[in-house]
């Protein structure tokens, strides 16, 4: 069923009971061409590329608990394009024009407001960092401005130019930055997935991966066993554990990063901002929410929930960028955990295993992600390899040597 | 309508309010919520989506509806609940989300088009074409969206955070809590008690007349050094290992204060903890349940009883429990009417005093702006009632919130119709009273001793002899009613706009999971974080799944209990708060010269330092650059870590952290020293000087000292915890000052008395002017150069005579820029070119990993990837033309097309070199070393930057180092 | 979060500066596999249960700790001294 | 006597909020003692000699207007005079290093309840710590349950100073308005 404005006049007339559900609930067949493991937005986005792009609709994505319940739905929402290394470049860049064409695509809305972003810089050192980055998103063909500090206050009035301890010396505006609701872009895959014949399995988690003479054979779920000869394995902050059923192990530490939304207000922030000394990003919702975040509680953990010392680290952070903000009281806070890997870059790649394909090391940069990796993963998974924008997001670069760090951080996985 | 004789307000103490502009009078004790109701304004608050006209629903911290901002005299507070805020004299209070006003909402035409609005509308439609999201939906539906209103002001009010520690906290002083608190205060232990509410009682204080013994219990309490009260204070979340947030609400209630704070962010870490947070009473659904004058029963009792106030004459219950009958027998023992009670229950008792109509149920309520009448089912038959105020209860939910803070799940319990804490779901927490299910006093009351006897054991603490007071003691009979059918829209959540028909459609449309139902639908998401509704969403959802409810399963409560101001988080972070600040001892010498100081990590430094005539600070920094080159300068160095490294073992423990070697370095020099993460990238580069046999003295960057010392302590404790070395910062010990030019030496023996005859990168001890110091003959601006170190408190004096010294000599003082075009006159690096991805292979630096031993980093630097052509290498760039230069620009071959592929390279640093008269960059090029006499283009299309340069040696000038070893 | 520090007794996470795996203590030798050295910098457990990690009191005693925790729980099982302690 | 003029961090007067008294103590010859791998006893030997011993974590020693106070792992401050010659322990000049303000009076806990995470409920004489005041390093020593000592870095001293100056402002404030 085809989603328009008429739709929703025409079903509003007739008490919405027309509206059928946005995917199937199949039972798991015995045996599928592909097998996604993990139903939040990269895995979603995998099956609906591998249909769309080539075709392989005998697919089945398996999910332990429902569609989107990983970060997908516990993010603070940004979508950007401004990545300097190349490697990260070109793929952000690919994803970023998915971006643009994502509602027509899954006749879906899902909110895509390319609002403008901006990075905050503090001193001389940081701006000559971001006007690197910004030449480089520039070179690639994307978008980039550099603001002096008067550029700042003109779009940020309400900034504390004056009483600060860092005082903000400018930012780099991209203006095709923004942010996009996230849920729906979970739903939006699902349904366009299910759609072109992919079968959705929500419930289903997979409990071992079954390899013959180094071969993927297929899976063993809580839902019996299912084959296929191609598998995936898309489960961020789960990738170790998965992979290690494979027998793999993975350079791969899992993260809380907790995030903020406040009370609904009436419009106050319409561009996405980030601060330049501590971690805090923060933007608008639609619905009036400040959504905002910082850095990672920088422990290893699974448990999807933070502490307080990174709690009032970016409550600081907030008071002395924008006080503004104070009165906001903040509503709700949750974690998700991340799939850091050591230089802060993603991995897509083949395995050890033949078959068996890796999408993880989002760290804490996924969302933004969810259409491109979707499209390489499916091309790797479709073809053998490796798409060209995702060439460099290789396994073993860190046993070589050619690293993605845009943090410069090293290998340490909590800094990136 | 204010009821003599009834409330626990202060009647001698009249205070005055306005709302929306009009004047109201009140008494201290009132909440803005009971002064409303007393002065009978009905209409408070408008819905989120639909704009429909509110109420008061409840008379706590989850209500919904009655959302207002509170206007102080500095700034505006949106979404604050008026069953919250305290009245006092001036307070100014006034509806939001409506215009043009709260009588007259235009928005409300939203509530006629509620038939296209649902739930996930905005989903499938607003798709095309595609640049209208930006230009037009978005804003439309941000302008429609939210609440109140920030005002855009930066936050100046006061507020702070502190911490508490404790054997116990308990969280909630009503019945459970307060034996609890009594309990374990007997025994000794130190316990807080913190409650949401003006005054420790909570329920005491509302179901009824206030109990005698409650006064007795609250002054021993005082009483009890060992026991702290906190009210106003909510405990909004539980983290790990004990840890408890809280906001206390200081100075909320009354007018400003000078240097009051407004609210307080507590962080209690206890030992132990008991849950006594009660329960929230839940609405049932049916059509056009959110009237203005429903309210739920028991804030129909807290009003009463509290404030002395009721919301209408003509009162009927709704209820599906016993419960609300203890709401009619206090109306009607205040001389108030009960109209009749609508009781679902076919086999309700009845209720002396009035009617109750026995398994009949409301299903529509008139009175757009204020209920005026319902109409109940009972069979076949439908009639209707006139009344101004409904009170409703479908039932209680214990407040199990903090439980779930951990990810423990509730568990659901059919006896009662709703979910309970799961045990053990916080560690040392133990949930007592209502929150824990058990809903009489007297329940509470021996949940409450329970509780506290089982904490007490768990601190080895004996239990005292605590007596009960006598307390009803009735049963909890209740049949579960989530939502009454019918045709039009009925609300679970209000603050929302979430109707039974929006949950059905979630589950019609295949949003069947809880989280999905609650995503698609937003219930729950509201200020009130679905206090008030989910238990009744998920039954709904269960209904339309034909699940059971606790097969469907609850979504996860989080933090915060209640909303939290960012302000109170972040208490402390406003302005320079965010971080300290570190000043040198030169600092106001400096300051007094109208240098402008430079953030440098948390250092001050000084940028330059103007003289009379120069208006732009290039002028300054070309004179101090010229100076420095052609006589000498001095600057304040001493933001360089300072490492003492001592011990029979040290020289070992420098090899193995520096790639070069150290051990054989004699005593009194000094070596420039390069040091690598265990990755194998540059982590950061000083001297080391050896001072004596077993004596060494390390020197980082400014921006690497901390990194460094951790580093140092973890490769020292991981690995060669045996070793005989030990180290300690000595960075704010010595004031440390870098003189530097073709006469440094002639200032630094004016200043010592005496020529030190110092060799290049030799250090000995000094005596200047009465004072041991110790000087090295260093160098980071190719000149000679000599830094001085005195201990800190001679620090000012020495900078202010080496100053004099210095421009008595046609020298001077220079700053950071000027520092910075002379390194990079002499291509030094700083952290813009060991960014954290350069190798020593980048920097030209190689060589300096000694084959002959082991160090931290060698084996990682040697994978293929960390060296070769295809790495970026320092460069020097000079322009081919008199040309302005900018850091951040990209190198391209000539010719190329400007493509991310044909980037070869980025430069780092740039400056201005008034001794080649020219612009001079370093930066990494692609094979650069190999590239140098190339051409090459360097671009910035950020600032329209596009020069062809010279590729060249990063060191510009005096290459083979003559002056420095001069 | 807190943690029992060996020498400083229970304090607040917001004291010490996480690292990693305690894979970090046991440096491989200077004639070592490149594999090696990729194990030890990169590939990781990351298990949910228990594992040990490396914690360090930055804004206390100045000890590297080695944390046995549950990651999913986030339980504190032990924590000692890297170099041993005095006590 | 050095022609250099010494300069104190702050320079500042006393100040007195209510019953809470801050103060910028005098600068103190201090010295970190670390004793090498092994050699804590032989230490606590050498420190006899002065009537001192290597101390506990967590307390301090006094003999004869000496004070030595556990300052962190296998290290501690010797105030008020020099370490015995000799010692197997590495010795540093740390005086110049950190500002001691002194913070005393009935509610200095609740000061330092607003910027020090520590459980200070039964601290007592002779109790040190290493933690946190604020973002800034700390060493705290108490002299008595409302009295204490405390040194950070030097060059933090102004925000030191400030912070506490704040956090005893609004104790005051919620005094007076209680």
């Amino acid at each position: 069923m085809r989603y328009s404005g008429l739709r929703v006049i025409t079903e509003g007339l007739f008490g919405n009971r027309g509206w059928r559900p946005a995917w199937r609930d199949p039972a798991p067949k015995a045996e599928y061409d592909a097998i996604i493991i993990g139903g939040g937005g990269h895995g979603l986005s995998t099956a609906y590329y591998l249909a769309r792009n080539h075709g392989l609709t005998n697919v089945a994505v398996l999910e332990k608990g429902y569609l989107g319940s990983g970060n997908i739905g516990r993010n603070t929402t940004i979508v950007r394009a401004n990545y300097f290394l190349p490697g990260n470049s070109e793929f952000y860049s690919h994803s970023l024009k998915l971006w643009e064409k994502l509602e027509l695509e899954l006749n879906y809305n899902v909110m895509h407001s390319q609002r403008g972003l901006i990075n905050l810089f503090h001193s001389d050192g940081q701006r000559d960092a971001f006007a690197r980055r910004g030449n480089a998103m520039i070179n690639q063909g994307d978008d980039a401005i550099l603001l002096d500090r008067d550029g700042v206050r003109d779009l940020l009035p309400y900034l504390d130019f004056d009483n600060t301890r860092f005082p903000i010396y400018g930012g780099l505006l991209h203006p095709r930055g923004g942010t996009a609701r996230h849920d729906a872009v979970a739903w939006g895959y699902a349904r366009a997935a299910d759609k072109r014949g992919v079968d959705l399995i929500q419930n289903c988690e997979v409990t071992g991966i079954d390899v013959q003479n180094g071969r993927v054979t297929g899976v063993q779920t809580t839902r019996g066993a299912i084959r296929a000869k191609k598998v995936g394995i898309v489960v961020a902050g789960r990738s170790s554990q998965v992979a290690a059923m494979a027998g793999l192990r993975l350079p791969i530490e899992s993260h809380i990063l907790q995030a903020f939304v406040t009370e609904g207000l009436k419009p106050v922030i319409d561009h996405v901002i980030s601060f330049g000394m501590g971690h805090f990003y923060i933007s608008q919702s639609d619905k009036g929410g400040l959504v905002f975040g910082g850095d990672l509680d920088f422990y290893a953990s699974y448990a999807a929930r933070g502490n307080l010392p990174m709690v009032e680290h970016v409550m600081e952070a907030g008071m002395t960028l924008m006080p503004m903000i104070g009165r906001a009281r903040v509503l709700r806070s949750w974690g998700g955990i991340m799939d850091m890997s050591p230089d802060g870059s993603p991995i897509i790649d083949k395995t050890p295993v033949d078959g068996l394909y890796i999408d993880c090391g989002w760290n804490y940069g996924g969302f933004k992600a969810v259409p491109a990796s979707g499209w390489c993963m499916a091309h790797l998974m479709a073809t053998g390899e490796s798409h060209e924008v995702a060439r460099r997001f290789r396994l073993n670069r860190f046993a070589t040597g050619h690293l993605l760090d845009e943090e410069g951080t090293g290998s340490q996985h909590n800094l990136h | 309508m204010r009821i003599d004789g009834k409330g626990r307000i202060d009647r001698t103490r009249p205070v005055t309010f306005t709302f929306d502009g009009k004047a109201y009078p009140a008494y201290r004790g009132d909440t803005l919520a009971s002064a409303l109701i007393a002065n009978d304004v009905r209409l408070v608050g408008r819905s989120f989506k639909y704009h429909r006209p509110r109420g008061i629903l409840t008379a706590g911290s989850e209500e919904p509806n009655a959302l207002v901002e509170i206007v102080g005299p500095a700034n505006v507070t949106p979404n604050t609940r008026a069953t919250v805020q305290e009245v006092f004299e001036g307070l100014v209070a006034r509806s939001q989300n409506r215009w043009p006003s709260l009588g007259l909402d235009l928005m409300a035409v939203n509530d006629l088009a509620a038939p296209f609005f649902s739930a996930g509308f905005y989903y499938k439609t607003f798709m095309w074409p595609r640049r209208f999201w930006e230009g037009l939906y978005e804003p439309m539906i941000r302008r429609a969206a939210g609440l109140g209103r920030l005002s855009g002001r930066h936050d100046e009010g006061v507020y702070e955070k502190a911490w508490a520690h404790c054997d116990l906290l308990v969280i909630g002083s009503g019945p459970a809590g307060l034996m609890a608190a009594l309990a374990a205060g007997r025994a000794g232990a130190d316990v807080i008690l913190a409650d949401e509410g003006a005054e420790p009682g909570g329920r005491l204080l509302s179901d009824g007349d206030a109990p005698a013994w409650l006064g007795e219990v609250l002054a021993e309490l005082e009483s009890l050094p060992n026991v702290r009260v906190m009210t106003r204070t909510t405990v909004t979340g539980a983290y790990d290992d004990g840890t408890f947030g809280a906001l206390e609400r200081v100075g909320l209630h009354r007018r400003p204060r000078p240097n009051l704070p407004r609210e307080c962010f507590w962080r209690i870490v206890a030992r132990r903890s008991i849950l006594a947070a009660g329960a929230l009473e839940r609405p049932i659904a049916f059509q056009n349940n959110d009237r203005p004058g429903i309210m739920m029963a028991g804030a129909l009792s807290a009003y009463l009883n509290r404030y002395g106030v009721v919301p209408g004459k003509a009162i009927t219950l709704f209820a599906n429990n016993d419960g609300a009958r203890q709401t009619a027998r206090g109306l009607m023992a205040a001389g108030l009417t009960v109209s009749a009670i609508i009781d679902s229950r076919e086999d309700a008792p009845d209720e002396p005093g009035t009617t109750v109509h026995k398994g009949a149920v409301v299903i529509d309520a008139k009175g757009r702006h204020g209920l005026t009448e319902i109409t109940v089912r009972k069979g076949a038959g439908e009639f209707r009632i006139a009344t101004d105020c409904l009170g409703l209860s479908g039932g209680w939910n214990p407040s199990v919130h903090l439980t779930c803070h951990l990810n423990g799940r509730p568990r659901w319990s059919d006896d009662l119709a709703a979910f309970v804490p799961s045990e053990g779901a916080v560690p040392g927490m133990v949930a007592a009273g209502a929150a824990n299910g058990s809903f009489s006093t007297h329940g509470c009351l021996a949940a409450g001793l329970a509780a506290a006897a089982q904490s007490l054991a768990a601190l080895g603490m004996t239990v005292p002899e605590v007596a009960l007071p006598a307390a009803e003691d009735a049963p909890y009979r209740l049949s579960p009613l989530w939502a009454v059918p019918g045709r039009k829209r009925a609300w679970l959540d209000f603050a929302n706009d979430v109707t039974v028909k929006d949950v059905a459609l979630s589950a019609q449309e295949g949003y069947r999971s809880v989280e999905h139902m609650k995503r698609y639908t937003t219930q729950g998401m509201a200020p009130d974080q679905g206090k008030n509704s989910n238990v009744a969403a998920l039954a709904v959802l269960a209904d339309a799944t034909g699940r059971g409810i606790a097969e469907t399963g609850t979504t996860t409560f989080r933090p915060p209990y209640t909303p939290v101001s960012i302000a109170a988080m972040g208490a402390g972070g406003r302005a320079e708060g965010f971080a300290p600040q570190r000043f040198l001892t030169s600092d106001q010498a400096s300051r007094d010269r109208g240098a402008p100081m430079i953030e440098a990590g948390l250092w001050y430094r000084p940028g330059y330092f103007p003289k009379p005539g120069e208006t732009t600070w290039r002028q300054a920094c070309d004179r101090e650059v010229v100076m420095v080159r052609s006589s000498v300068g001095v600057t304040d160095v001493s933001t360089l870590g300072k490492i003492d490294i001592q011990g029979k073992d040290a020289g070992r423990f420098l090899d193995l952290v520096y790639t070069n070697t150290f051990s054989t370095l004699p005593v009194g020099r000094a070596r420039y020293g390069l040091m690598l993460r265990e990755d194998g990238h540059v982590l950061d580069d000083g001297t080391t000087a050896r001072l004596a046999e077993d004596h060494w003295l390390m020197t980082t960057t400014t921006a690497a000292a901390g990194l460094v010392m951790r580093h140092l302590d973890f490769v020292q404790q991981a690995f060669c915890a045996g070793w005989d070395v030990r180290f300690i910062s000595v960075t704010e010990a010595w004031a440390q000052f870098a003189v530097a030019g073709p006469v440094a030496r002639d200032l630094i023996a004016s200043a010592l008395g005496h020529t030190p005859g110092l060799p290049f990168m030799g250090c000995m001890d000094v005596t200047i002017q009465g004072v041991a110091g110790r000087l090295f003959r260093i160098s980071f601006s190719g000149e000679e150069g000599y830094e001085i170190a005195v201990p800190t408190r001679f620090g000012e004096a020495l900078f202010r005579d080496l100053t004099a010294r210095a421009e008595t000599m046609g020298g001077g003082l220079y700053g950071m820029e000027a520092l910075n075009v002379l390194r990079i006159e002499k291509g030094f690096i700083t952290h813009a070119e060991i960014h954290g991805r350069t190798t020593a292979f980048d920097i030209g630096m190689d060589k300096m990993i000694s084959p002959k031993k082991d160090c931290i980093g060698k084996a990682a630097a040697a994978r293929p990837g960390m060296t070769g052509p295809e790495r970026e290498q320092l460069v020097g760039l000079k322009p081919l033309t008199d040309s302005a230069l900018t850091a951040g620009a990209h190198l391209f071959a000539q010719g190329a097309d400007l493509t991310r592929e044909n980037s070869s390279g980025y430069v780092t640093s740039v400056g201005y070199s008034p001794t080649l008269g020219s612009f001079l960059a370093l930066g990494f090029l692609r094979n650069g070393r190999a590239r140098q006499g190339e051409t090459i283009r360097l671009v910035d299309r950020l600032r329209g930057v596009d020069v062809l340069c010279l590729v060249t040696d990063p060191v510009f000038h005096d290459p083979t180092g003559e002056k420095l070893r001069a | 979060m807190r943690l029992t520090c060996p020498h400083c007794g229970p304090r607040d996470r917001r004291e010490f500066y996480y690292y990693g795996a305690s894979e970090y203590l046991n440096r491989p030798g200077p004639e070592a596999a490149p594999d090696a050295w990729d194990s030890y910098l990169h590939l990781r457990d990351n298990p949910a249960g228990v594992t040990q990690d490396l914690w360090y009191h930055e804004q206390g005693c100045t000890a590297w700790l080695k944390v046995t925790r549950n990651t999913v729980t986030h339980e504190i099982l032990a924590v000692e001294a890297v170099a041993g302690g005095t006590k | 006597m050095p022609d250099l003029i010494a300069k104190p961090a702050l320079g500042t007067m006393p100040l007195n909020l209510g019953q809470i008294v801050l103060t910028e103590a005098p600068m103190l010859e201090t010295h970190s003692i670390q004793p090498y791998p092994g050699q804590e006893k032989a230490v606590s030997k050498a420190l006899k000699e002065i009537g001192l011993a290597f101390p506990k974590p967590n307390t301090w020693l006094e003999k004869a207007g000496l004070r030595i106070v556990w300052t962190g792992r296998e290290q501690a401050f010797l105030l008020g005079g020099v370490p015995p010659a000799g010692m197997p322990a590495a010795v540093t000049d740390q005086s110049d290093g950190w500002v001691t303000l002194t913070l005393e009076g009935p509610g200095a806990r609740d000061v330092l309840a607003r910027l020090v995470p520590l459980d200070l409920r039964h601290v007592k004489k002779g109790d040190a710590a290493r933690s946190g005041l604020g973002h800034m390093p700390l060493i705290l020593i108490t002299e008595a349950p409302d009295s204490f000592r405390l040194m950070t870095f030097r060059s933090m001293a102004r925000t030191a100073w400030h912070e506490i100056h704040d956090a005893m402002t609004k104790v005051e404030a919620r005094r007076a308005a209680s």
